[in-house]
């Protein structure tokens, strides 16, 4: 045996080198290949030894880790050049091929049609190239035992995620804990965010010039959270725009988007006290096509020059096309988006830019209402807690004494 | 009954959807996909909202012969005539689906839409060329950094900066150096936004599912 | 060639009124955007008329892609993948028109399909470009012999790995319509183990990360990236630890390409076009700052909002 | 020059939009109108074909034996008829309730997506030892050095997006460190775009002068 191993690992080589020599197909190659392929007596790679199949846990019963030990044969420059997996219902034991995987490769996961609570077995073929007595060469596939049977199972909760679970237990209670307090009465300290504090003066100075403010909510529908960060916005500012009496428009690319800011805005007017200047067609829908959308909004702010643009929810390509624009018109912009791609477009044609988070908090600090600005409390808890443990772990990771970031960490 | 419902209908799907991350298995294993699968349903529901609105609004304009009401025939005509060419493409029995190479519906992708989205698009060269000379001015410290950051990464993604200085530092330093920052700070940075990101959604997510922020139903408090 | 001649005049002479543009800057009297517009213009067109070569360095990345094509055997088949739309076109094509007559020109079989719906759209344009050469055109590659476009197939990376069991499963017929049994050049093809090459173009996903996930790792397949530039970096992971051969980034890599397989073309051309407005953009924002700088020491209030009014 | 038709009303309308650069013009106007009313259209026709008819019909009526009836995208069609109720006015207010059960989907959903994607994994990534070696096992100084700056640059990043904190002496030092994370990472995602955007541009004159007029070879 211990001689046998590099042997065949010898004659394997010669027999690859052979039969690329022979590919070349070069007449003065051929002799030699020739003989090299005499000389080359006919073997048969060793099978695998042994495969295991078992249950991925944390999922929903749909798949199914399958591993084997590798051949003998399988090294290096060796004949094997791959494996072939099949499976078979125990019940039936015919098997069928599922995947290929490629020499020095252990484990592969099958899942596609995969049933939970139904035994299968499973069996790894190794491939290999067998250089036969006339030069001439074919793949051999030489099957191994069959796997013990093995079923797919459901978890109910998936283990993986516990720390995800109580690190969200612990911020959350403590968000719900400041509203209360703040609830209760308290006074909540909130720092000065330029972009915010602007809000007010932006409108009111579109009152003074006698000119539309624009608001627009981004490019995606309602399924994306900073859309709805940006209605909630434009709550706010629909509130001042009324007590201002200043003519507020907001086309939106997205026919559900127009939905929910019809019904904010309206509320909004009938909370200032002006239920009777709101017009459904203050909310148009123009179309949702991200860039027929930009061309018509462009339009419509060199032709109608408003004098304050407000850009909350999330945005592309499209957020300096109109920005420049606005710019070049000689409005006040405010753009709040939590796509990082394209805030530097933003804070390069803006006046003022909230960035990422606090366009989720913009909302909260303009309402000035003590539950909101609890819940600020609570996120500012949660960026002490990522603090503290970005310290502690890179000094124990820097220490080599924990690795804390495997409580983190989640798949 | 008009306010109390939406709230409730916010705080257990909300409940329910977020929960939903720590099963793995039925239904709920794979919320993500099965809302997405609703979502697109649902869009397909409100479009009519969207593009009979815009309709309206055309033809409103048109009717009482507003400034520019040329344009609003020319946005409903357009849109009537492509959802007509569409339904047509996607009806005939000659085509297998509207998208086939050979429908009205596909010309109209390809000779129009397509070459104005792709203008539109590419008009962002001349917005970044002009952003760029107003806006990264050394007026204070962080304007300069925003500078500097920009001019290297600009200078060395394209074997521009390489080029100039290949008699004094050869091989491709200034790109090495774009790479260097994209990695490094650039990283710290993004990360920084991420993670505020990550905080910022929790709190505004339990905000809406607690029906403390109730604006998508036209509520207040 | 007069066509250089006229777009290097061009380019002088608009070199040379940068000296107004710096002086009006100088006399605190910034240009308009508008006129910052029309250098855009000229930088990205006139260099499209020129016959220029753009200086490149030599990576790892390209060269070893060019060297595995290279090393392989005549009749080798390479498949290749599209997935990209014509968005993204202006820096794809030009390498995929590069590969694809690089391809033919070493006499290689070439069989196209694409996971993005308009991708062997993007590739008929791709061949016809390569056929039009008149050293591809001698070698005549013969549609169904020589090359084949399998279309396009929805399914994302489950398609990649419904062609690791068998090709015909995820494509029973090419684009034209041909059941894949009776196409020539797929005789004998079954799946990864029978294609020597597996290369992808592709601008976001499913693409190349896809592509490296389940062709290479799973079914063992030799995968080679093209992507856009912006892609790039996320794939240079896969480069370190071999999961991906080599990578094509952008039109630089493009270019470079165009240039180890001695074949000068769009990409250089486009490279050339980037360059310039690259440099039109830094010479601007050099003459923004110097317009700063002087109106600065003409009015000494210096409380400048921070960029976006971030505070 | 190119006798294709095609290709003409390419070239008029990308000439189109270009002119609005130099102001806004009729032929623009024209242009816009035609690429909103067109691109409506569209997507009410891909709505309708790749939502309505293939996913949800066909998805609840298979075409072929042996599929399985996905029942659970009625749901979605009860929402959608529900947003509809808005084309009635009297009974309008019952598109509220789809609207919550969107939105409280979303921020279920996302609220836990982002919690881990952005938050804990980027924490964990960021836990990293200060001090890197090569491969081989020697000092890294290139790599250390990106360590620590990533380090710095997230913790003060993340100080900078306090709220309930002043921006004052220590604490207000760190966050002004974190702005210049923050403005390089901007300037340098900037000047990172201008390629990508250049191609197009560089994509759309080749259209014009290679494909319309036939300049180019």
């Amino acid at each position: 045996m211990n001689v046998r191993r590099p042997l065949c690992l010898l004659f394997a080589v010669f027999a690859i080198v052979g039969l690329s020599r022979a590919q070349d197909g070069d007449g003065a190659d051929t002799a030699s290949a020739e003989i090299i392929a005499e000389a080359a007596p006919v073997i048969s790679p060793l099978p695998v030894p042994s495969v295991t199949a078992s249950d991925v846990p944390n999922d929903d019963g749909s798949a199914i880790l399958v591993e084997w030990e590798l051949s003998p044969s399988d090294s290096v420059g060796g004949a094997v050049v791959g494996y072939r997996i099949y499976r078979a219902f125990a019940d039936s034991g015919v098997f069928v091929v599922i995947g290929n995987r490629s020499a020095r490769q252990n484990s592969t996961v099958n899942g596609e049609e995969v049933e939970p609570g139904v035994d299968y077995l499973y069996r790894v073929d190794v491939l290999a190239v067998r250089t036969n007595a006339d030069g001439s060469s074919d793949t051999l596939a030489i099957p191994s035992q069959s796997s013990v049977p093995v079923a797919a199972v459901v978890q109910w909760f998936n283990t993986d995620r516990l720390w995800a679970l109580i690190w969200f237990v612990i911020i959350a209670a403590a968000t719900i804990y400041f509203i209360e307090k703040a609830k209760r009465g308290g006074n909540i300290y909130v720092r000065k965010i330029g972009g915010i504090d602007a809000v007010d003066d932006a409108i009111g100075r579109a009152t003074e010039m006698g000119r539309k403010v624009f608001f627009v909510p981004g490019i995606q529908d309602m399924n994306d959270v900073q859309t709805i960060a940006g209605i909630a916005i434009l709550g706010r500012v629909g509130a001042v725009a009324a007590e201002y009496e200043t003519r507020l428009e907001v086309p939106t690319s997205r026919s559900m988007v127009m939905v929910t800011a019809r019904e904010t805005l309206k509320e909004s007017y009938s909370k200032a006290g002006r239920p009777d200047s709101f017009q459904e067609d203050q909310v148009y829908y123009l179309t949702d096509e991200q860039f027929a959308y930009a061309a018509a909004v462009d339009g419509r702010i060199v032709r109608e020059r408003p004098a304050t643009i407000f850009y909350m929810g999330a945005f592309f390509a499209e957020s300096l096309i109109l920005s420049e624009t606005g710019n070049a018109a000689g409005a006040i912009q405010i753009a709040g988006t939590a796509e990082p791609t394209q805030l530097p477009f933003f804070v390069a044609a803006c006046d003022y830019t909230l960035l990422g988070e606090e366009l989720f908090a913009a909302s909260a600090y303009l309402s000035r209402e003590p539950r909101q600005l609890g819940s600020l409390k609570g996120q500012d808890f949660g960026k002490g807690i990522f603090l503290l443990a970005i310290l502690l772990g890179v000094i124990l990771a820097t220490a080599n004494l924990i690795d804390l970031s495997q409580y983190f960490r989640i798949n | 009954m008009r306010r109390e419902v939406p709230l409730l209908i916010t705080f257990i799907t909300g409940v329910v959807f977020a929960l939903s991350y720590f099963i793995p298995g039925g239904w709920l294993g794979q919320t993500e996909r099965v809302f997405g699968d609703w979502i697109t349903i649902v869009q397909a529901f409100a479009v009519w909202l969207g593009v009979l609105n815009l309709l309206k609004i055309s033809l409103i304009k048109i009717q009482r012969k507003e400034h520019d009401w040329g344009y609003s025939v020319v946005i409903a005509v357009c849109l009537v005539g492509t959802i007509a060419a569409g339904m047509y493409s996607g009806f005939a029995p000659q085509f297998e689906s509207f998208r086939d190479p050979e429908t009205p519906f596909n010309f109209i992708f390809r000779n129009i839409f397509a070459p104005l989205g792709a203008t539109m698009f590419a008009i962002l060269a001349f917005y970044v060329a002009s952003a760029s000379y107003r806006a990264f001015r050394a007026r204070n410290r962080e304007a300069t950094i925003l500078l500097i950051a920009s001019f290297f990464v600009m200078g060395g993604r394209v074997p521009l900066l390489d080029s100039i200085f290949m008699p004094i530092i050869d091989g491709t330093f200034f790109a090495d150096f774009a790479g260097w920052i994209m990695s490094y700070p650039v990283t710290a940075g993004q990360r920084a936004i991420a993670i505020g990101i990550a905080l910022g959604i929790m709190a505004s997510s339990l905000r809406v599912i607690l029906g403390i922020e109730r604006s998508h139903i036209g509520g207040g408090n | 060639m007069a066509g250089h001649w006229i777009a290097v005049a061009i380019n002088v002479v608009v070199g040379l009124t940068l000296v107004w543009v710096l002086v009006r800057t100088i006399q605190g009297r910034p240009i308009e955007r508008r006129i910052v517009f029309v250098y855009i213009a000229l930088a990205v067109a006139t260099p499209l008329f020129m016959k220029l070569e753009a200086p490149l360095a030599e990576t790892p990345e390209v060269q070893s892609i060019v060297t595995t094509i290279k090393e392989l055997p005549p009749g080798s088949r390479i498949l290749i993948s599209f997935d990209y739309d014509p968005q993204s076109a202006p820096e794809l094509q030009p390498m995929a028109e590069a590969f694809i007559k690089f391809a033919f020109k070493q006499r290689h079989k070439v069989i196209i399909m694409g996971l993005w719906p308009l991708g062997p759209d993007q590739a008929n344009q791709a061949i016809r470009a390569a056929l039009e050469d008149p050293s591809v055109a001698e070698l005549a590659p013969e549609y169904g012999v020589d090359y084949v476009n399998l279309g396009f197939q929805s399914g994302n990376e489950f398609v990649i790995q419904g062609m690791g069991s068998a090709f015909k499963n995820m494509f029973p017929q090419d684009e034209r319509g041909t059941i894949y049994d009776n196409i020539p050049i797929l005789r004998g093809v079954t799946n990864f183990s029978n294609v020597d090459y597996v290369q992808v173009f592709s601008s976001g996903k499913p693409g190349t990360r896809e592509w490296v996930q389940v062709a290479a790792d799973r079914f063992g397949a030799t995968v080679g990236g093209g992507t856009t530039a912006v892609q790039a970096p996320e794939m240079y992971p896969f480069l370190r630890s071999n999961q991906l051969i080599g990578l094509m980034g952008g039109m630089t890599g493009a270019a470079e390409f165009e240039k180890a397989v001695e074949e000068l073309g769009k990409a250089n051309t486009f490279l050339l076009s980037q360059m310039f407005a690259h440099a039109t953009v830094i010479v601007f924002v050099i003459f923004g700052n110097i317009a700063y700088f002087r109106s600065r020491r003409r009015d000494a209030s210096t409380d400048a909002p921070t960029p976006g009014g971030i505070s | 020059m190119s006798l294709d038709i095609g290709v003409w009303i390419g070239a008029l309308l990308t000439l189109g939009i270009f002119s609005f650069l130099y102001r806004d013009n009729p032929f623009y106007k024209l242009c816009e109108s035609i690429f909103v009313g067109v691109s409506a259209g569209y997507w009410f026709c891909v709505f309708f074909f790749d939502n309505m008819v293939r996913k949800f019909y066909f998805g609840v009526f298979p075409s072929e034996a042996g599929i399985e009836p996905k029942y659970f995208l009625i749901v979605g069609a009860v929402l959608g008829a529900l947003m509809l109720t808005r084309l009635i006015p009297s009974i309008g207010w019952i598109s509220r309730w789809p609207l919550s059960f969107i939105v409280g989907a979303t921020a279920g959903l996302y609220m836990m997506l982002f919690f881990v994607s952005n938050g804990l994994n980027q924490v964990a990534d960021t836990m990293l030892p200060l001090y890197r070696e090569t491969a081989g096992g020697d000092f890294d100084p290139a790599e250390t050095l990106g360590t620590i700056l990533v380090f710095i640059g997230t913790f003060t990043g993340l100080i900078y997006f306090f709220f309930s904190k002043e921006h004052k002496g220590l604490f207000g030092g760190a966050a002004r460190v974190g702005i210049f994370f923050l403005m390089v990472t901007f300037g340098a995602a900037f000047g990172y775009t201008v390629m990508s955007r250049m191609s197009l541009l560089i994509g759309r004159m080749d259209f014009l002068f290679r494909d319309w007029l036939g300049l180019l070879g």
